[in-house]
């Protein structure tokens, strides 16, 4: 809390001085921190090569350079030491930098970041000061549409788009060339995922990305075009508060369970019919397959949006995710081969080659209905086992089609003869598929039967071809659950009432009771 | 109550029947309110505010009724209420809202809400007493850790489960080892928290050994097989590296594996209470 | 043993079939119920004896002549138990030997003889019985009573005998010897070893101090009943009496219990980890939540009933303004001893909290506080015993400050140990914490046993305060009795499910598998339902019990009541 | 006094219901037996698998040779580049088929000893069920091959549990429908399959032609029921290769029949 408040107000007011606000640094004691808890990732000589780095795409900072992308001063100039403190204090989003915030005490946070700094010469050069920027604050009417409108047009005139594409969805044209200082690949940041971004996802922290750059990566900084009055510092201030429109007010709530309203007429079948736009989405975050063998540790995609509605008679079910390529793409196979090379995956597992592969996703249910209300068995989460599969639907970009089966674990697909029937539309950089299936099909043994008012397990995988993902290489997730809304039987009203007429009756005969004996008493 | 209070208050603050209220009120206020907010600490399950709300109730009931006089006192504004013509009003408010949070409460146990059915886990499923590792019969009961009978080679076996941790399991359960590694949110039951003085510190090594070498399929029944996503580490790794990350998992959190007993410990009784 | 036993068995075990069916509810639930009601009768007439023997012990040598006749009220009750503990135990060998044949074969062919020795023993303890109670009146005086009274404890003896007998073929089940493997051919199995098993003598003394409780509870119950029911002012005064002294000796059994609780568990984990681990923490982990809930309503409703008596006891008003602290302490420890580890939370609550346990309230979870808690709590409970001992008296002995200070170190120094203790339990590894527990709970112990010591002396020849208004008790204290004997009954239940459902699929632990339909151990769900049923059961059959005792009583009690009414008041 | 007596029973009832609903609130959990998985008419070939992996790790004892070490071939992983049995079974003997290779591997396993292993492997359809038998055939075609196994393969009078009986009182089928003329039960466990006696079997095990001299009738009977209890010397190497499943399968007669007989061979 208190070191919060300090932080909070370091970074409000940034020392001018070289000199370090965080008093009392011991590098021998951040060594020993450093040791224990760091150098698993950023390898004991600082350069980012721990035996976790090659798992991992970002890879894990390399100090020796002394190159950071999220600082607060100018471009290839140091970071103060509150950059250092707020990376490692709170940890950079999107990556797998935790924030050690709560996990390690205030001496031990201050203590490594000064080890840190021994790792380049850099700092020692006291002659080099290290001085913040100087931000602007944010000029109001921030969302207006005109705001965002200016802030736009920027975004297509310094060239935004290039990489980060037309929706920003990091889909641009330049996109597949990308690479970091070190050689390895870069994907451009999807604008619509805010809470990934390393540096913060606030309006303030993007301006301040975009005065600074992310330097070792292709993101420069806007600084200059300021100086060459190309654009107003309130100009830049308009881009970052579009790029921040771009993203939800918040960052998604992840919730157990999707809920299915009844509609109406017949299901939308089609990703862009309007009717879709007053369904609640729910978002499932999806990560990494790293249970079963040939693992993946870089999935490319972080989650899926849901919707779903039903008429009584047919389920449709929307699924929208970010995916930076239409695949199969061979304008991404070699990035695609990069990607491959620089994730580690199982070390018994031959080298892998980058191929056109298709995207896919697939929805997966148990065959048939837990019973019970209490807590539900489910077969095993990451598609069924050989004894006991999974219904699944399965969608691939190309063939362009979905399928239904029995999954029998990771390895295995059994497809059946009935299959949803599967719309998708892709479009800068966003997969939107509706997959539509009767609630209840001829084949009850394998096939699930939707019913209203129960919850129904689901769950998700996602692959995109062009990074490499394949097979047992994709995105999972979890049991979630999907709830097929009905309209409240009368029933549901009855009770209550009857419950407060007798509640209403007994109180009545409470009160006339105790009246009794109280005139009783006083009478006496 | 401090005789300092001005006697409107006090009159209220002395009477058993606001009494209670008001420690209700206050356990309500600290179990939902006041804990969340400590260091390290995070909002309360309902069960378990509803748990504590029905003790405290119960406490206030014994306080109120373990004396006559306080009874009849604490009984006082209730009966007031029920007869007193002047309090009229309040019996009639007091009457409707009862019957409405009835009415509210017998809605809420009829209505058709679909909830995700609770999550449990069981931290600690009963282990068999052998198990086969790739083939091999390994005898969990009485088994120690085989690389601590080599106390020299200790600092070699440390690194290389430092390296199999960081390779393996990272992911999910961090660099913390709390169970918040990058992956751990999208998997449910969350991974296992080794800084928590309710997991390995628990444990024997063996029983971690089963349970990293059979991973999440190899759980018996009562131990939710069907949500736990750890991997069946036997596949991926071998006997010895998994003795090497249990060394340092216990090394990294500073807990000490819970040894069997041996014939000279057998003076101690004790057994673990409650539900760990 | 010989060849043509060994055949002749074979020949028996192949041709029967493993296992009957019994209609509707089905062979186990027949099981259940008939075993777990005549083991609540059992209880019954093994705890009333004690009972009956300790306070006519009281009535000899006290000269309290109210004593005798409470002995002796019980011991008639008792000849119709023990006819129903007959007919239940008959019942259970009838579906023993029919709906599990090929089992009670295998158990009868190891322990034949002992079966023959319960049998006799049961006669010659029916026989003492009948000669304790009806040889009441005759040897009234002198040492024809001391002789009466030796009746009483042989009875208590012969039950003793019985039930241990009885003990050691369901810890057989439970822990069979090490060496006895599912080929090991019962016949060659030697009697003794067989009941010298790993948790003989821990069920042993855990049963005879739990029926202590339970015969306890029940009287109380029964005075209860009767207080309720009292016409007169006297025959309220009486069994009010005789509820306090039910309850008395029902919560100071109670406070020992937890102790053989904790040598039976350890020996259970002695024996067989893997079998402590189902009861601790597998498939049984959500009972001890149960349990725990039935000991914070024990400790609660024991302590309210003491504190409401205060009402009737002259001098108590000194003592009154600090229950409520006593109240405090025990409601923190009840809200300690209940919070689970693993918390039931939907998923938002779980991400909250990063797990299923709670980063903070979780250290209340784990066995350090709850031996703290029901550590505080034992002690709280025995404080308020003593407060209610000392209510009435001012002691006389010239050392009585002295003394009164030395108790309140003395309970001063047990609550740090356990505090002490229970705090660095979370700084050690467990190995170490198990070891603490043993600190604790012997801090405790000598507490009480020193301070009960010390007050005896002190209060040798203490000044009355005045007479305690018996019978001056509002009738919700007799409803706390109620519940408690209730509790008592269903935790008995519970924990004879708990020590049975750890066996699993076993008859006899990794020797002789269950493989009928019945293999599973039920959810609790269905445990408490059947448990429910058990105490509704006997709770009937008892009030049976007692109405016929009632029957039999009405003429005798009116008679003896004006001089006894005056009397009551001297305790 | 009837109010008091339903207060009283409400008070009962009422704490009874308390502590019954908690109970229900409660998570529940069942204890699990273990599966004695009835292979009937339906099975499917994952029903077979699973037992027959079962079989595999557990009473089949199969590990103990077809696992590490060099006794037999590993079954499961990859053999000198033909993959795991599964894969390669069917190629091993030209004109049968995958199905029948592996029936008549475990019914006649020195019919085709893979070269570089010695004929030690016992007769398997001696020491399992033909339900066992099929289900393990099914779980090693499983491994790299398809699974053609069917439930018309089991014989239908097979006693169908692939878990051991267990049971104190002698359960479960009995060699040679229960006969306890030792050169039956000897003829009907296939024990000549591995030793020699009175001149005739395999010398893979000890010679059991003087195994009285060595052994008393209780250290014949421990051996058999528990064959790692206690290993003849120079066969250590072979220690654990006799299956553990006889003592289940005679009954205790049989047992003392069998153990006698060899006693007596001094």
């Amino acid at each position: 809390m208190i070191s919060g408040l300090l932080l909070l107000a370091l970074r409000a007011a940034p020392f001018p001085s070289p000199h370090s606000p965080f008093p009392a640094q011991d590098t021998t004691k951040g060594k020993a921190v450093y040791v224990k808890w760091c150098a698993g990732c950023h390898g004991d000589g600082g350069a980012g090569d721990g035996p976790a780095a090659a798992y991992m795409l970002p890879r894990p900072r390399n100090f020796t350079g002394g190159l950071y992308k999220i600082r607060t001063t100018a471009s290839g100039q140091l970071p103060t030491d509150a950059d250092l403190a707020r990376a490692i204090d709170d940890g950079l989003p999107g990556s797998a930098m935790p924030g050690w915030r709560g996990r390690l005490s205030n001496a031990e946070r201050r203590n490594v970041m000064a080890y840190i700094k021994t790792f380049s010469s850099f700092f020692a050069d006291t002659s080099q000061h290290v001085v913040p920027l100087k931000f602007s604050s944010a000029p109001s009417g921030g969302t207006s549409a005109n705001a965002v409108k200016v802030g736009r047009e920027f975004y297509d005139s310094i060239g935004c788009r290039k990489c980060h594409g037309d929706q920003g969805r990091g889909d641009g044209a330049s996109a597949p060339t990308l690479k970091d200082d070190a050689d390895f690949p870069i994907f451009a940041a999807d604008l619509h995922q805010n809470w990934r971004f390393r540096g913060g996802g606030s309006v303030e922290d993007i301006y301040r990305r975009l005065r600074t750059g992310l330097d070792g990566t292709p993101m420069p900084s806007f600084a200059d075009l300021i100086d060459q009055k190309f654009l107003t510092d309130e100009e830049l201030w308009r881009l970052a508060q579009y790029v921040r429109s771009l993203s939800p007010p918040a960052p998604p709530e992840v919730r157990d369970v999707v809920h299915a309203p009844q509609i109406p007429g017949t299901v939308p079948v089609s990703p862009d019919d309007s009717a879709w736009a007053r369904v609640t989405r729910y978002w499932f975050p999806l990560v990494g397959q790293v249970i079963h063998q040939s693992r993946w540790f870089a999935p490319a995609v972080s989650g899926v949006w849901v919707q779903a509605v039903h008429d009584g008679k047919t389920l449709a079910l929307r699924v929208s995710w970010d995916d930076r390529t239409e695949s199969p793409d061979t304008a991404w196979l070699k990035f695609e081969q990069r990607i491959l090379e620089t994730v580690a995956g199982d070390d018994s597992a031959p080298p892998l080659k980058a191929e056109p592969w298709p995207d896919e996703l697939a929805i997966q249910f148990p065959r048939r209905l837990p019973e019970g209300s209490g807590e539900m068995e489910r077969p095993y989460f990451l598609m069924g086992a050989a004894t006991d599969p999974v219904y699944q639907w399965r969608w691939t970009s190309r063939p362009r089609r979905a399928l239904a089966g029995l999954g029998r674990g990771i390895e295995r697909f059994d497809t059946l003869a009935g299959a949803p029937a599967g719309e998708a539309i892709y479009e800068h950089g966003e997969w939107r598929l509706v997959l539509t299936r009767a609630l209840a099909t001829p084949d009850t043994a394998n096939e699930v039967q939707l019913e209203a008012g129960r919850a129904i397990p689901m769950a998700f995988f996602a692959w995109d071809g062009s990074s490499g993902e394949h097979g047992s290489r994709m995105a999972v997730s979890t049991w979630y659950f999907l709830a097929l809304d009905r309209a409240t039987p009368p029933g549901v009203f009855i009770s209550p009432v009857v419950a407060m007429l007798v509640t209403l009756g007994l109180g009545l005969v409470v009160v006339r009771r105790a009246q009794r004996r109280g005139a009783a008493r006083s009478g006496v | 109550m401090s005789p300092r209070l001005p006697p409107a208050i006090r009159r209220y603050a002395e009477h058993p029947f606001w009494q209670a209220v008001g420690i209700v009120l206050i356990a309500y206020i600290v179990v939902v309110w006041v804990v969340p907010i400590l260091p390290g600490s995070a909002i309360v399950p309902k069960s378990v505010v509803l748990q504590y709300m029905v003790t405290v109730l119960v406490g206030v009931l014994i306080y109120v009724s373990d004396n006559e006089e306080r009874w009849r006192r604490f009984k006082e504004p209730i009966q007031a209420v029920l007869i007193e013509p002047r309090l009229k009003a309040v019996r009639a408010a007091a009457l409707a809202g009862l019957t409405a949070l009835v009415g509210l409460a017998a809605y809420g146990q009829v209505k058709t809400t679909v909830a995700a059915p609770p999550n449990l886990r069981s931290i600690h499923p009963a282990p068999p007493a052998e198990i086969t590792f790739r083939g091999k019969t390994i005898a969990l009961t009485g088994l120690e850790n085989p690389l601590r009978q080599h106390p020299d080679s200790l600092s070699s076996y440390l690194a290389e489960g430092k390296r199999v941790y960081y390779q393996n399991c990272l992911p999910c359960h961090g660099d913390h080892l709390d169970g918040q590694g990058h992956f751990g949110p999208g998997f449910n039951p969350l991974p296992a928290n080794f800084q928590d003085n309710g997991t390995i510190a628990q444990l024997t090594e063996s029983f971690v050994f089963w349970r990293v070498a059979k991973g999440g399929p190899g759980l018996p029944r009562e131990g939710t097989p069907w949500n736990s996503a750890m991997p069946v580490w036997e596949d991926f790794l071998t006997e010895r590296e998994i003795w090497s990350v249990i060394l340092f998992l216990y090394e990294q959190t500073g807990w000490k594996p819970r040894t069997w007993e041996t014939e000279a410990g057998k003076g101690e009784t004790g057994k673990g209470k409650g539900d760990d | 043993m010989t060849d043509s036993a060994l055949l002749l068995l074979q020949a028996a075990a192949d041709s029967t079939h493993a296992y009957g069916e019994f209609p509707v509810i089905g062979a186990r639930a027949f099981v259940w119920i008939t075993a777990e009601v005549h083991l609540m009768f059992a209880a019954f007439v093994l705890g009333v004896p004690m009972f009956a023997v300790v306070t006519e012990a009281i009535g000899i040598f006290g000269g309290d002549e109210r004593y005798d006749r409470l002995s002796k009220e019980f011991t008639r009750l008792l000849l119709v138990a023990y006819s129903a503990t007959a007919i239940w135990g008959a019942m259970l060998v009838f579906g023993l030997s029919t709906l599990y044949p090929r089992f009670w074969a295998y158990l009868t062919t190891i322990f034949a003889p002992s079966m023959w020795l319960y049998a006799a023993l049961f006669f010659i303890e029916s026989f003492t019985l009948y000669l304790y109670y009806y040889g009441w009146d005759r040897w009234k005086k002198g040492r024809a009573k001391l002789g009466h009274w030796t009746l009483g404890i042989l009875l208590n003896v012969w039950g003793t005998i019985v039930m241990f007998i009885a003990n050691a073929w369901l810890t057989y089940m439970m822990s069979p010897p090490r060496d006895i493997t599912p080929t090991t051919d019962p016949t060659t199995i030697k009697l003794w070893h067989a009941i010298a098993n790993a948790t003989w003598m821990p069920i042993n003394v855990h049963r005879v101090i739990a029926n202590v409780v339970f015969g306890g509870a029940i009287v109380g119950a029964y005075a209860s009943y009767r207080f309720l029911a009292a016409r007169t002012d006297e025959e309220r005064a009486h069994y009010d009496w005789m509820g306090y002294v039910g309850n008395f000796i029902a919560m100071s059994a109670l406070i020992v219990l937890p102790f053989a609780g904790y040598w039976l568990g350890r020996e259970i984990y002695q024996y067989d980890q893997s079998m402590g681990i189902t009861m601790m923490g597998g498939f049984m982990s959500w009972l001890w939540v149960i349990q725990a809930f039935l000991i914070a309503v024990l400790f609660l409703t024991g302590n309210y009933y003491l504190w409401i008596g205060m009402g009737r006891i002259p001098g108590a008003e000194r003592f009154r303004p600090y229950t409520k602290y006593l109240l405090i302490v025990l409601v923190l420890g009840a809200i300690v001893w209940g919070t689970p580890h693993t918390m039931i939370a939907d998923s938002k609550e779980l991400a909250a909290m990063g797990g299923s346990h709670h980063p903070f309230l979780g250290a209340l979870g784990v066995m350090s506080a709850k031996n703290t808690a029901v550590n505080l709590m034992i002690l709280t409970t025995f404080l308020s015993f003593l407060l209610y001992r000392r209510a009435n008296t001012r002691p006389v002995v010239p050392w009585a400050r002295t003394g009164t200070i030395i108790q309140g170190a003395m309970f001063a120094v047990a609550a740090g140990v356990v505090l002490f203790y229970g705090i660095r339990g979370y700084f050690v590894e467990a190995i170490v914490r198990i070891g603490f527990s043993v600190y604790q709970v012997l801090a405790v112990l000598s507490c009480i046993v020193f301070v009960t010591l010390i007050d005896i002396l002190m209060t040798r020849g203490a000044q009355s305060l005045g007479a305690i208004r018996w019978g001056k008790m509002p009738p919700r204290s007799q409803y706390a009795l109620f519940i408690l004997a209730v509790t008592f009954t269903w935790l008995m239940g519970l924990m004879g499910f708990a020590r049975s459902g750890i066996r699993q699929y076993w008859h006899v632990w990794q020797v002789m598998q269950d493989t009928s339909k019945y293999a599973a151990t039920p959810a609790l769900g269905y445990a408490s339902k059947m448990i429910s049923l058990c105490v509704l059961i006997f709770l009937s059959l008892v009030a049976f019990v007692f109405w016929l005792g009632g029957l039999a009583e009405k003429s005798t009690f009116v008679a003896g009541e004006g001089e006894q009414g005056a009397r009551h008041v001297g305790h | 006094m009837w109010a008091t007596n339903a207060k009283i029973v409400g008070i009962v009832l009422g704490t009874l219901a308390l502590y019954t609903l908690i109970a229900n609130k409660i998570p529940q959990v069942q204890s699990e037996v273990p599966q004695a998985l009835t292979l009937g008419a339906n099975v499917t070939p994952e029903q077979l698998v699973a037992a027959g992996q079962k079989v595999y790790t557990g009473i089949g004892g199969c590990t103990t040779c077809h696992g590490l070490g060099e006794r037999a071939p590993n079954l499961l992983t990859d053999e000198k580049g033909q993959g795991p049995i599964g894969a390669r079974c069917g190629k091993r003997e030209p004109g049968k088929t995958c199905k029948q290779y592996l029936y008549e591997s475990l019914d006649n396993p020195t019919a085709f000893v893979v070269s570089g292993y010695q004929p030690i492997m016992p007769v398997m359809t001696k020491q399992l069920s033909p339900a066992q038998v099929w289900s393990v055939i099914a779980f090693l075609e499983s491994q790299g091959g398809a699974v053609d196994v069917s439930a018309s393969d089991i014989p239908a009078s097979s006693p169908t549990s692939t878990t051991s009986p267990g049971g104190g009182g002698g359960g479960g089928t009995a060699f040679a429908g229960g006969s306890t003329d030792p050169k039956v039960i000897i003829q009907a466990a296939g024990c000549l399959a591995c030793h020699k006696l009175e001149g005739q079997g395999q010398v893979i095990a000890p010679d059991l032609t003087h195994v009285g001299s060595r052994r008393d009738a209780e250290s014949i009977r421990k051996k058999i029921l528990d064959p790692a209890s206690s290993v003849t010397k120079g066969y250590e190497k072979l220690a654990g290769i006799m299956p553990k499943s006889f003592g289940t399968m005679m009954n205790a007669a049989q047992l003392e029949a069998l153990a006698q007989y060899l006693a007596a061979h001094k």
